[in-house]
């Protein structure tokens, strides 16, 4: 087997960039004839538009994959991330849209469980965005829905959206802060 | 016989071993002299034996087998319907020619492997840009199940759900206070209770207990009350509704 | 760029055995197309005597190097370590392989030892997998080989092991009767 053939063969199976030193030692021969052979190569591969490409970082060589192939690669080397809205983050939408602008710590409490992932998710998702501070102590941060969420949804504005009977959420509220009220005697 | 030489091969099985003794006394397969072969065997059993006490089983199973063929070899030959001998051996003649085809093609693969050797390979070198990439978010996709009347319903549901969390005795309530209910009244309470209404239901008996403290005293009442034989209770399934019957005469 | 240096490209980067279907989906295209791509990819490495080869292994492909440059390889890179299969592993596993699927007790009848602890480790190796359950009483485990049994000994599928054993019982048969006659002609 000839040089050039040698240095592919060590190129693939090292797969890092390999010093033309190295190189030389394994197909024994001298750097110069080493250098020769993968340029001869480097060019090959170039012409024939292949899958292949050589790259030369300072004295070494390396194989690599042409750019041309990322599109193809994308499609197979990774599993797709699946993007799904959960019940625990369609609750927390359901809590941001009707009771925007919110903390979290409102979200938690109507939840009753930690809502920080949800809340990371659906920002990540572009349903819900920052809008603002609270004027408290810690400056909360409030979340509010995106203008993406109303268009998802085919409504302008978040009045439009059905609002859930008015004294229904009256009575939890009262209800919620009567024992709010209550814990604060005994504490 | 040949003298045991004393560098013992390591065998992989009992017939690892059979199949070398017939192979060095370069005898036939199909004609294994069985007195001979059997000695041999044992002797090799018995130099084993001294240097690993941990021999397996199975050569003692074999030794045994051996034996057994031995002395069938001493009697005189069951026939089969057609009327032809039945050799002993046969068994033991099949189940060696099957193991020496194993032991032919484990040669033949361990050559292979070591030709296949040459082939190397190369670990996956994904690029970053590759690893990196997140398909383009699709809003319609995510949402396509999704209506806001559902996110209406599931808002409701998870005020509900809120609700249920807060004690609606105790946020009622407002503050702590001691209860002054005991259980000699709670019992003579009940007592009353069971006169007037003869059959109810534990459930119904606790709408007349506003705190917590009262329904434990009253659920003590009850109990006090079977114990003394003034009322029975049944109950069909776990957390079900507990009746409550008067077993005194009307 | 073509299917084949897209190929070419894919079976680079990936490394690890890609089946002819991922192949498919990553270039848009159908396996019959793919199958005739890389073919024709392995031809052109395998004629012009390169150093890289394309394997099949079942209905996958993977990239190798040319086991003529291993020499040059040993030089530079640390050889890599042999499994050593001792000869209790290699019985089991050429009955595993001509026999699949196969069960443990098939196994143990064969060689007339408990072959337990043999299949364990040949699992582990990763050259015996299990493949199934034996519709019998007690369902027991059928056990085959796996695709890196295919690299380990260099074939592309079970079919091209040699000899099938049909043929050596006959052949013993015969070495046999021959012996058994030459002693009647002696005596």
């Amino acid at each position: 087997m000839d040089i050039k053939s040698s240095i592919e063969g060590i190129l693939f199976v090292m797969g890092n960039s390999v010093s033309t030193e190295t190189l030389a030692k394994a197909v024994g021969a001298d750097t110069d004839e080493v250098e020769a052979a993968v340029q001869e190569l480097a060019e090959e591969y170039e012409k024939g538009n292949r899958g292949i490409r050589i790259t030369r970082l300072g004295d070494s060589y390396q194989m690599a994959s042409a750019p041309e192939i990322y599109p193809c690669l994308v499609k197979i080397a990774k599993e797709p991330k699946k993007r799904v809205l959960t019940d625990s983050l369609l609750e927390t939408l359901s809590i941001i849209a009707y009771r925007q602008p919110v903390t979290k710590a409102e979200i938690e409490k109507i939840r009753g469980v930690s809502s920080d992932h949800a809340v990371n998710k659906l920002v990540e998702y572009e349903l819900v965005q920052e809008v603002g501070r609270m004027d408290a102590p810690g400056r909360p941060m409030l979340f509010g829905t995106t203008e993406d969420f109303l268009r998802t949804f085919g409504v302008s504005e978040i009045k439009e959206l059905p609002s859930p009977p008015e004294d229904l959420v009256e009575k939890y509220r009262s209800e919620a802060e009567a024992e709010v009220r209550k814990l604060d005697v005994v504490t | 016989m040949e003298e045991l030489s004393f560098s013992l091969p390591t065998f992989s099985g009992p017939l690892d071993l059979l199949l070398h003794l017939i192979e060095k006394n370069k005898v036939s397969i199909y004609d294994i002299p069985i007195a001979e072969i059997t000695d041999q065997y044992m002797a090799y059993l018995d130099e084993m034996k001294k240097r690993d006490l941990d021999i397996m089983s199975e050569f003692l199973v074999m030794a045994s087998t051996l034996l057994s063929i031995k002395a069938a070899m001493l009697l005189p030959r069951e026939e089969t319907e057609e009327g032809e001998e039945i050799d002993p051996r046969d068994e033991l003649v099949e189940q060696l020619l099957e193991y020496k085809m194993v032991k032919t093609m484990s040669a033949k693969l361990r050559d292979m492997s070591e030709s296949a050797g040459a082939f190397c390979y190369k670990k996956p070198t994904i690029p970053d840009e590759v690893l990196s990439y997140e398909e383009p978010l699709d809003l319609d996709e995510l949402t396509k199940d999704l209506t806001l009347k559902k996110l209406n319903e599931i808002f409701e549901e998870v005020l509900k759900r809120a609700n249920g969390r807060v004690d609606p005795v105790r946020s009622g309530f407002g503050q702590i206070r001691k209860e002054e209910v005991s259980v000699d009244e709670k019992i003579e309470f009940v007592s009353r209770y069971v006169t007037e209404h003869r059959r109810f239901s534990f459930r119904e008996l606790l709408e007349t207990a506003p705190t917590k403290t009262e329904v434990i005293v009253t659920f003590l009442a009850i109990l006090e009350l079977m114990k003394a034989g003034e009322i029975h209770t049944e109950q069909d399934s776990n957390f079900g509704e507990i009746v409550i019957e008067s077993r005194l005469a009307a």
